[in-house]
């Protein structure tokens, strides 16, 4: 299809303008802004009918020669396929709600055409990851996405804590890059090629080494995009980006990327137990870990965030697993899209409404404020802890049971994290919209206009009903030309079973979080005294610190003493060496003594020499 | 009689006329000692044209005075202009140029 | 050679403009404008002919618009001058960068001690000698002009800069004449070589690359012509004049010297130690990427830990060309190509970021980074500018250095490993030092001190334009380059006897896929 | 006393048409004494300068008519005939050697004339008897009284630096030695300015040069000894024919290299040359740093290659000691001076040792087929190419000016380019070209010794003069710097306007400079032609 | 050959006490012991010709004109004999007497054959022989050691001769002149008062002092007024006085 390119280019093209245009923009900036993403979008749709309807299982698109050098040839080429199609659509149609959705958020900000030319530059990087048919390409909307992710987390870059989170962010992934470009090069050494097909065909003769490297390697490039441990860290810090950013990148975009890597990859990691095994555990570790800030949370973008990065990873453990896991990764990932837009969106609603107060200490009883975004917020909520008949349910519930296919320790501890999810969210909706009210005097909360609450109820829409995509098991035949035919995990119990003991554990979170939260009054400030086991939550588990005791201070260390090393040691030899041959000088003209009595005796010296020389050299 | 104790006497007024510049501060002296030096080569030149036969030796050594005769006029010349500004004809004196 | 063999001597024409215009500035009255945009005519006409000859060059990898003349018989010299892929593509980043930092450089020296003329003259002078060594094909000119492009960098150093330019354009001078001595030595022992084989003495590079070259004489010789390159590259350990001469010379002056002069260093690796002694490059090769490697992570190091953004720069500078001697030595035609193209495109990089943080400096007055804070918030034109230009230094895709450098650690992959994987970690440290000095720079809140800067004038824009343009277009679609450059890079592997490592695992519908 | 030996007595023959260039040269020198005796003072300096300079000029329209008509010798790879009874070899290095020298006594002689820089006198002293300070010393100044003897002094001078390098046997040479030398002493104490320092440059001059002829001589003595005779042949064939005993051989060797060496500056017997080149008048110092390393290095080329070639052996360990030495002293001690004049003089010591090195290489021209570079070549060129450069420097020295005459502090010439941007751009091409940058003479003549020794196997002195041009290289630049790149302390240095024959000596030595950078090969081609020494 | 053996050792002790000789003279005298036994031998080698020319060229010309510079520079002038470049002697007598070992050894070790003799060259007489040889091949030399000896007049001429640039002034322009000033200024026509006139010293540092017991200054050279080195009269000037007042006490000569 030749206009494939166009769902790229659109809002490509429009960041462009919005970017180079500067104020000229001001008037028309966010409609442009927002028209090509949704542009995008029909594209999408029309290609995904296409797809759906024609025999071919792949739209391809081939634009033009990259790279060239060598046996080294990159073609620039568009690859629509079952996966992307699903990419495709989720990003142009829930990035173009949250499009619409900061045409009110950011209505008072003088920058806002600048933002908007941001958020298209985000999206157009990410179809360019999710479109490309090659490593390298996609390589390319990868590393985009990471710059746009900088540009946006740094939007309000005044804020010194802002700038700080952004450039956390590009470099905590550039580390993940690391791996992902080291895999390229793998691949290249390995196969002579790196797109798609070429390694696919390719993986099958390689040896376990390389593949398990490959599978690692890949999956350090996921860890980094997608907040996994050990490249978390910069998560939670992004949430000094404006509110949009945050479901953007959350929810739609960016996160998903390594979802998509790994089960792109798919093919890799059918060669190689080891990798697999790996992803495994980075998803379960994550998925936990997540969990567990979450809970300790008061700041409610970074509650949300944390739920981020433990339901990210249900779908890493998802792929992880294999044939059984790979739709139902790519399942959640889209419920998880829709539900937890919405709640980012709505968090911004309530924010927005809130003067931009992001602590739940001091909200409570928004509800009676806020009827829509309550309204919508809780489907959200019942979406992403599972219950039954929402969007959260269907796909939640499948990973588990695939978890519990994989092992009983997995599925432990996938079930385990929907207990915790079930607990933080709804400690979450009681602090913000059930208790009493606590905020603060000046604030004057009030519901947010149309072009925020549509989107909101547009999202709040799909979290119910995103459960629909598996009606007749439809999504897992879909990808089946990207994954081969669905494995189905051997349970050690009957599905009801399993859906009846998931359904308990939710339950059992919500109850908990009632008996905590709606029996005793919140304090406005954090209590101090806590346990240490709220207090490492709170300090998300120690990532940062790590990080900073590993990393940071050894690293400013290493190059403060570099920087000595070089001035004093390798210019201070150079230095040394010249005021070497300086000091020499100084001290043999003081030979040149003006006696011309010294010079008779250095020639007579001399003549010796010459002599003894002379005859030294005929007698050896 | 042998060639070999001449030379080797001529080499030690040589020597010693070396030692001379080398130690005496009168420009004067010091000059004397440069024409020991030359009557010393003279006696190797009048030495080795009896050795050899031929008279070059000889001429060698006749052309020796006359130069050492023009460098005795321009080398006192010399030392006598210096003397003569600096009341001094010490050469240890006149060390303004060095370094 | 081959290459057509055109009456016009293009290449000559070309050397001998910007030198001819050098005297014209050199006439034309001061304190008017008149020298200026006499300096950027001349440019502009250098760069239009310059681009006329890429059109008329025709991509084979052998050398095109040939001169030569018997110079000095007696040392076997001649001139000639000759241009394939590699030179083209450097040919045409001088003259690229020429008018642009002319124009970026339009009041640098108006309060210098030294008339304007004399300024823009000696940037003249340089484009020249640059261009002309750029096409030299032979040894003896070569290092001729090699050491001639010395004269005016040093007087641009030490006449017009920083406080301490005068140390920093000696050290560079002392520094750089060391290293062409030694290589004065090598092209000695070349003349010695050459003149012993059949054809007496010579030092065509076609001569020399027929000549037998005995292992360890060939080793000897290369190792005087690798650290005169090194040095000028600079490698670690050479490398210290860089930070000083960076600066405190102009940001224009810097430019040339980084983005143009330096890449003599490279080029000349490239051009000469390779064609001239394959067997020892090979033999050296290992020390080689290991020293260009340690570069890399050095340079990248200490860029993190400076406080003056001009040393940051030349430090950045310092770890990007370890890649390209990396890409150099790794020899694969991925990481050869890799390397040339890093040549240009670190070229336009670098001088972008030597412009941009040029204008702010000159804005505020103070190199320190510590100085500067919110800048984005009243310049933002300035920081986006900035901006662009670090992210193509920590080469963001899309942006042209991606491209090079990727191609470069492809390259170096399929050879060595343990050279890719800690060149890689060059990568997250050029992301750490890039952005750290941004943050510091440009964002967070606004200083009292930077409250009043002013944005980029249009002149600023004009200037960097070009540049980020290249950086982006070349970022995307690199194939000119690369089709210039490629074929001189296949010829020079099998001049070097290297063949690239095939894939371990070769798929047969590898082909039908693409 | 047999009135019949006369019988015996061969007639010398002597071809005056091929010596004309060195009769020329004496001719002029007596004619300049008679002037002086005869001539009233007002018009001497007229009739001396113009006579020397048309002497000059005259004997070297000779040694073109003599060089034009030369025949070839029969051995294929030199030309030439040895004349005045076996004393002289007019052979094609000679003549070389004397259009040089020619040339650059010329412009030397244009530098002794010049009387624009000192209020309308020359540079020498007015009356070198009359005390320095005394009245009398002002009356002569007042009464422009100056001494034209230094030009029949210079022409003296110069017929023995031609004599020096031509000579064919020892004694000649030892005779020439002095001839050059003695006229050079009086010239070194005979400054207008600063006549305590001349006279003490004189007298230290004078001294060590006896001392140095002494071991010459005795060295003469000793080789005669050896070979039976001062013929270079006639050594060339005891050496040869290792006919007598080599102790006497070998110290004669190291002796005569003793005093040569002293001539050409070499370590450990330069110590001499900074403080002579310092206290000497600027303009025969020029004269001095060109013309004696010229006449010195033939001299030391022909003894070498003709008499000792068969020792080579033995002498070249040795020279490579000195070359060494030579090479380091003069760059290391240069660094930290601050008289420019000194500082010359150290750079002259260094280029010595670069001679020396290209000497070392004792690589027979035409013996090697095709084009390949000669030792002899390569020291001849870079005779040439610092020649001209170092008389054009020295020249520039005499034009910077401040009250007190020359200012040759080296502080006191900061700020002259901007103050003289032409005067510190020529003396920084000479600068760059004595440091050996590429298109200047400096690096031909520098790539010329180099190769020569690399050939003939010294390639680690080529690592050694390498290494010494880098350090060299420094105090160059530390020049350049001060002259550009500092601020002029007080009142900074004024550029006294020369006349027009300062004026071409500079422009002659920059044009040369910058004409043998460029384009060497035409002086190549000469020295190629002139061929090997004769026997 | 008594001669040498005799000289010889005279030789090499005059040549050590000329360089250890305190006074130049001393110096210049032994150099002509050396010289003449010097002339000696050459007679003893058939150097008949330089026999002669060594003692009237050399001991002759040469040192006497040594002796004459030594005059003017003033003869009983003697060195110091305490060194004082720190480490020179000690140094000139370590490497003069390796360099003498070395040469003398070299020379000494080298087997000459049998002295050919000069009976064939000096057949015809030494001198002739020597004018045959100097006058055919070395004819150019000869020549050109005259352009030394011109060097040498040429130097000697410049650097000693003092040429007179005025005019020396009549015994009758300077009288007439002194009357003018005394014309004109007043000065005095007369001599100079000597220095020390009825001082109690007459050295050229002490004042003349005047009838009235003043000093003179105009008997004191102008630069040792200027160098401050004029002797205090004032002692003087009070025994004046008292003189002028007891007249007897002149008559009354030294007490």
């Amino acid at each position: 299809m030749s206009q494939l390119y166009l769902i790229i280019a659109l809002p490509a093209a429009s960041a462009a303008v919005l970017l180079l245009g500067g104020r000229a923009t001001n008037a028309w900036g966010h409609l442009l802004g927002t028209a090509a993403p949704l542009a995008s979008f029909v594209i999408g749709v029309v290609a995904f009918a296409q797809l759906s309807t024609g025999d071919e299982e792949a739209l391809t698109q081939q634009l033009f020669t990259w790279i060239d050098a060598g046996a080294f040839q990159v073609e620039f080429g568009l690859l629509f396929d079952p996966l992307s199609a699903l990419f495709v659509l989720l990003i142009t149609g829930v990035g173009g709600l949250i499009h619409v959705y900061s045409i009110g958020y950011m209505e008072h900000d003088v920058r806002r055409p600048r933002f908007f030319g941001y958020l298209n530059l985000f999206v157009a990087a990410m179809l360019l990851l999710v479109l490309a048919d090659d490593y390298l390409a996609l390589f390319l909307g990868w590393e985009g996405v990471g710059l746009a992710s900088y540009l946006l987390i740094g939007f309000w870059q005044h804020k010194d804590s802002a700038a700080v989170a952004a450039k956390k962010a590009f470099v905590v992934n550039r580390v993940g890059d690391l791996g992902m470009a080291l895999a390229i090069m793998l691949m290249f050494a390995t196969f002579g090629t790196t797109t798609f097909a070429g390694v696919e065909d390719g993986m099958g003769e390689v040896t376990s080494a390389t593949a398990t490297g490959l599978g690692l390697l890949l999956l350090l490039g996921a860890c980094g995009k997608s907040a996994q441990v050990p490249l978390q860290s910069w998560l939670l810090d992004a949430m000094e980006g404006p509110t949009p950013v945050s479901a953007l990148i959350h929810a739609a975009t960016m996160v998903t990327a390594g979802v998509y890597l790994v089960t792109r990859s798919h093919f890799v990691y059918e060669q190689t137990q080891a990798a697999q095994t790996a992803v495994v555990i980075v998803g379960l570790v994550t998925l936990l870990w997540g969990a567990i800030i979450g809970c300790a949370k008061d700041d409610i973008k970074k509650a949300l965030a944390g739920s981020t990065m433990s339901q990210i990873g249900y779908m890493m453990l998802a792929a992880g697993i294999g044939p059984a896991g790979y739709a139902f990764a790519i399942f959640h990932l889209l419920t998880h899209g829709f539900f937890k837009a919405n709640l980012f969106l709505g968090a911004g609603s309530v924010m927005h409404a809130m003067d931009d107060e992001v602590d739940m200490r001091r909200y409570g009883a928004v509800r009676t404020v806020m009827p829509i975004t309550f309204l919508t917020f809780a489907c959200g909520y019942l979406a992403i802890i599972g219950f039954p008949g929402f969007a959260g349910f269907w796909s939640k519930d499948a990973i588990i049971e695939a978890a519990f296919g994989e092992s009983l320790i997995v599925g432990l501890g996938a079930l385990g994290g929907a207990g915790i999810t079930a607990f933080y969210m709804t400690r979450l909706m009681i602090m913000t919209f059930v208790s009493e009210k606590r905020w603060a005097k000046e604030a004057h909360p009030h519901e947010s206009p149309l072009v925020m609450t549509v989107p909101l109820m547009v999202l709040a829409a799909l979290s119910v009903l995103g459960g629909v995509l598996l009606l007749n098991g439809w999504i897992v035949d879909w990808l089946e030309p990207v994954f081969g035919p669905e494995e189905h995990a051997e349970l050690p119990v009957p599905i009801v079973v399993m859906t009846l003991l998931t359904l308990a554990v939710v339950a059992a979170g919500v109850v908990v979080a009632f008996l905590v939260y709606s029996r005793q009054k919140i304090d406005t400030v954090a209590p101090r005294r806590v346990s240490p086991f709220t207090k490492a939550a709170r300090s998300d588990l120690y990532g940062d610190a790590i990080n900073e005791a590993a990393f940071m201070r050894p690293g400013q260390y290493l190059t403060r003493s570099m920087v000595y090393a070089d001035n004093r040691g390798i210019d201070g030899a150079v230095n040394g060496l010249a005021a070497l041959v300086g000091g020499t000088s100084g001290r043999i003209r003081r030979w040149q003594s003006g006696f011309v009595r010294s010079y008779a005796l250095s020639m007579l010296a001399g003549s010796a020499l010459l002599i003894l020389a002379v005859l030294a050299v005929r007698l050896a | 009689m042998s060639v070999t104790p001449f030379l080797v006497l001529s080499a030690i007024l040589f020597s010693v006329g070396a030692v001379g510049v080398l130690v005496r501060r009168n420009a004067i002296v010091v000059f004397m000692c440069v024409e020991l030096m030359l009557n010393a080569c003279n006696l190797s030149f009048v030495t080795f044209a009896r050795q050899h036969g031929n008279l070059d030796g000889q001429i060698a050594a006749f052309f020796v005075m006359v130069v050492a005769a023009a460098e005795v006029v321009v080398g006192l010349a010399i030392i006598m202009t210096i003397f003569r500004t600096r009341r001094s004809a010490s050469v240890d004196d006149a060390s303004l140029l060095k370094y | 050679m081959t290459g057509s063999e055109t009456t016009i001597p293009w290449l000559t024409i070309l050397a001998l403009l910007p030198l001819l215009g050098a005297g014209a500035v050199l006439v034309t009255p001061s304190r008017t404008a008149l020298p200026k945009l006499v300096a950027l005519g001349v440019s502009l006409v250098v760069l239009v002919v310059s681009v006329v000859v890429a059109l008329l060059f025709e991509v084979d990898g052998g050398f095109q618009f040939v001169e030569r003349y018997t110079w000095i018989r007696t040392f076997g010299a001649n001139y000639a001058v000759g241009l394939d892929g590699l030179g083209l593509v450097l040919v045409l980043l001088t003259t690229i960068l020429t008018p642009v930092v002319i124009l970026a450089s339009w009041n640098d020296a108006d309060t210098g001690r030294w008339s304007v003329n004399t300024f823009f003259a000696w940037m003249l002078v340089l484009e020249g000698l640059s261009i002309w060594v750029f096409c030299a094909t032979d040894v003896f000119l070569f290092y001729v002009l090699f050491e001639a492009t010395l004269i005016p960098i040093y007087f641009l150093i030490g006449g017009f800069g920083g406080a301490r330019r005068s140390y920093a354009a000696v050290k560079f001078l002392l520094y750089s004449l060391a290293g062409g001595l030694l290589m004065l030595a090598s092209v000695v022992g070349l003349y010695v070589v050459s003149a012993d084989s059949a054809s007496g003495p010579s030092y065509l590079l076609e001569d020399l690359m027929a000549a037998d070259i005995g292992t360890s004489t060939g080793r000897w010789l290369f190792l005087g012509f690798f650290i005169a390159f090194a040095v000028k590259a600079p490698m670690w350990p050479v490398h210290t004049w860089l930070p000083d001469a960076a600066s405190e010379a102009t940001p224009g002056t810097s430019v040339l010297l980084v983005s143009v002069l330096d890449k003599i260093g490279t080029f000349a690796m490239m051009r000469f130690c390779l064609n001239i002694f394959p067997e020892a490059s090979r033999w050296a090769t290992p020390v080689v990427m290991t020293l260009a490697v340690i570069s890399v992570i050095y340079g990248a190091l200490l860029a993190i830990g400076q406080q003056d953004i001009r040393r940051l720069i030349a430090y950045t500078s310092i770890s990007h060309f370890g890649f390209i001697v990396l890409g150099i030595f790794a020899m694969t035609s991925q990481s050869q190509a890799g390397a040339a193209l890093y040549m240009f495109n670190h070229g336009l990089s670098t001088a972008a970021l030597f412009l941009v943080t040029g204008f702010l400096i000159s804005r505020r007055g103070s190199k320190l980074i510590d100085d500067y804070g919110g800048v984005e918030k009243v310049a933002p034109v300035l920081a986006g500018t900035f901006l662009l230009a670090g992210l193509s230094s920590l080469s963001l895709p899309g942006l042209s250095p991606f491209v090079s450098e990727f191609l470069v650690l492809a390259g170096t992959f399929t050879v060595s490993i343990t050279a890719a994987v800690v060149a890689t970690l060059g990568i997250v440290l050029a992301a750490v030092y890039i952005l750290y000095m941004y943050q510091r720079t440009m964002t967070g809140p606004l200083r009292e001190s930077t409250k009043n800067l002013p944005d980029l004038r249009p002149r600023e824009i004009a200037a960097l334009a070009p540049l980020l343009l290249l950086i982006v277009v070349l970022g995307f679609f690199p194939k000119p380059a690369l089709d210039a450059v490629n074929p001189t890079v296949d010829r020079l592997l099998q001049e070097v006897g290297v063949s690239d490592p095939q894939p371990t695992v070769a798929s047969d519908e590898e082909g039908a896929s693409e | 006393m047999n009135i019949l030996a006369v019988q015996a007595f061969d007639v010398p023959h002597i071809a005056y048409g091929k010596l004309s260039p060195l009769l020329i040269v004496f001719g002029v020198a007596v004619v300049g004494v008679l002037v002086e005796a005869f001539a009233p003072r007002e018009r001497r300096y007229l009739v001396q300068s113009l006579l020397a300079v048309g002497g000059l000029i005259l004997a070297l329209v000779a040694v073109i008519v003599v060089a034009g008509d030369m025949a070839s010798n029969n051995d294929g790879a030199s030309l030439g005939t040895i004349e005045a009874m076996g004393a002289i070899a007019v052979d094609g290095p000679s003549l070389f050697i004397w259009g040089t020298l020619l040339i650059f006594s010329t412009m030397s002689m244009l530098l002794f004339a010049e009387r624009s820089l000192e209020g309308g006198i020359t540079a020498f002293a007015g009356q070198a008897s009359a005390l320095p300070g005394t009245e009398a010393e002002r009356e002569a100044a007042t009464k422009g009284v100056e001494h034209t003897e230094v030009f029949p002094l210079a022409m003296f001078a110069i017929g023995g630096m031609m004599l020096f390098p031509a000579a064919n046997d020892l004694l000649t040479m030892f005779v020439a030695l002095e001839v050059l030398s003695l006229p050079l002493y009086l010239l070194c104490g005979l400054a207008r300015r600063r006549r305590l320092i001349s006279q003490e440059a004189a007298m230290k001059y004078f001294l060590l040069g006896a001392f140095s002829s002494a071991f010459f001589l005795y060295g003469v003595a000793l080789v005669y000894g050896y070979a039976g005779s001062f013929e270079l042949a006639e050594i060339d064939t005891a050496v040869s024919a290792s006919v007598g005993s080599s102790g006497l051989l070998l110290t004669g060797m190291a002796l005569l290299a003793v005093g040569l060496l002293f001539k050409v500056s070499a370590a450990p017997f330069h110590a001499w040359t900074p403080d002579v080149y310092q206290g000497a008048p600027t303009a025969v110092t020029a004269f001095m740093a060109a013309c004696t390393k010229v006449a010195a290095f033939g001299a030391l080329l022909r003894v070498f290659y003709v008499a000792l070639g068969g020792a080579r052996w033995d002498w070249q360990p040795l020279m490579w000691i000195v070359a060494a030495l030579t090479m380091a002293i003069g760059s290391i001690i240069a660094i930290t001076q601050t008289d420019i004049k000194r500082m010359l003089a150290y750079s002259s010591v260094a280029h010595a040792g670069f001679l020396i090195t290209g000497f070392i290489g004792a690589q027979q021209g035409l013996s090697v087929a095709g084009q390949e570079i000669s030792s002899l070549q390569a020291v001849l060129f870079y005779l040439v190419a610092y020649g001209f450069t170092t008389i054009g420097a020295f020249a520039l020295v005499t034009v910077v000016r401040d009250a007190g005459g020359e200012t040759t502090q080296l502080s006191r010439w900061a700020g002259l380019g901007k103050e003289a941007p032409v005067v510190a751009g020529v003396f920084a091409l000479f600068l760059l070209a004595l440091a050996g940058i590429p298109l200047t003479s400096g690096f031909t003549g520098k790539w010329a010794v180099f190769t020569s020794a690399w050939s003939g196997g010294a390639w680690p002195l080529v690592v050694v003069a390498v290494l010494m041009s880098a350090v060299a290289a420094f105090f160059y630049v530390r020049v350049i710097v001060v002259m550009f790149f500092s601020d002029p302390v007080g009142d900074g240095p004024t550029v006294a306007v020369p006349s027009i024959l300062t004026t071409v000596a500079i422009t002659i030595g920059a044009a040369m400079t910058l004409l043998l950078g460029v384009v060497p090969q035409p002086v190549f081609e000469l020295a190629r032609h002139a061929g090997e020494f004769i026997r | 050959m008594i001669a040498f053996w005799v000289l010889a050792p005279v030789m090499v002790a005059c040549a050590i006490a000329m360089v250890m000789a305190r006074k130049a003279v001393h110096s210049a005298l032994l150099l002509a012991v050396i010289m003449i036994s010097l002339a000696i031998l050459y007679a003893a080698q058939n150097a008949p010709f330089l026999f002669a020319v060594q003692i009237i060229v050399y001991t002759g010309a040469v040192l006497m004109l040594f002796l004459f510079v030594l005059m003017l520079v003033g003869v009983d002038s003697s060195d110091s004999l305490v060194e004082t470049l720190r480490g020179q002697r000690v140094a000139a007598v370590v490497v003069g007497l390796l360099f003498g070992v070395l040469v003398a050894t070299a020379v000494g070790q080298t087997t000459f054959g049998a002295a050919v003799g000069l009976q064939a060259a000096n057949a015809d007489g030494n001198v002739n022989g020597i004018a045959a040889v100097l006058f055919s091949k070395y004819i150019f030399a000869f020549e050109v050691t005259s352009a030394l000896l011109i060097t040498a007049a040429l130097g000697a001429m410049v650097l000693a001769h003092r040429e007179r640039l005025s005019p020396k002034a009549t015994q009758r322009e300077l009288a007439v002149k002194r009357m003018r000033d005394y014309a004109t200024t007043g000065a005095h026509p007369g001599p100079l008062p000597n220095s020390g006139t009825f001082a109690r010293h007459n050295s050229v540092d002490t004042p003349a002092l005047l009838p009235d017991g003043t000093p003179s200054e105009l008997s004191i050279s102008r630069v040792m007024r200027a160098r401050g080195t004029v002797r205090d009269v004032s002692a003087d000037r009070t025994l004046a006085a008292e003189v002028e007042d007891d007249p007897g006490q002149i008559e009354g000569g030294d007490r």
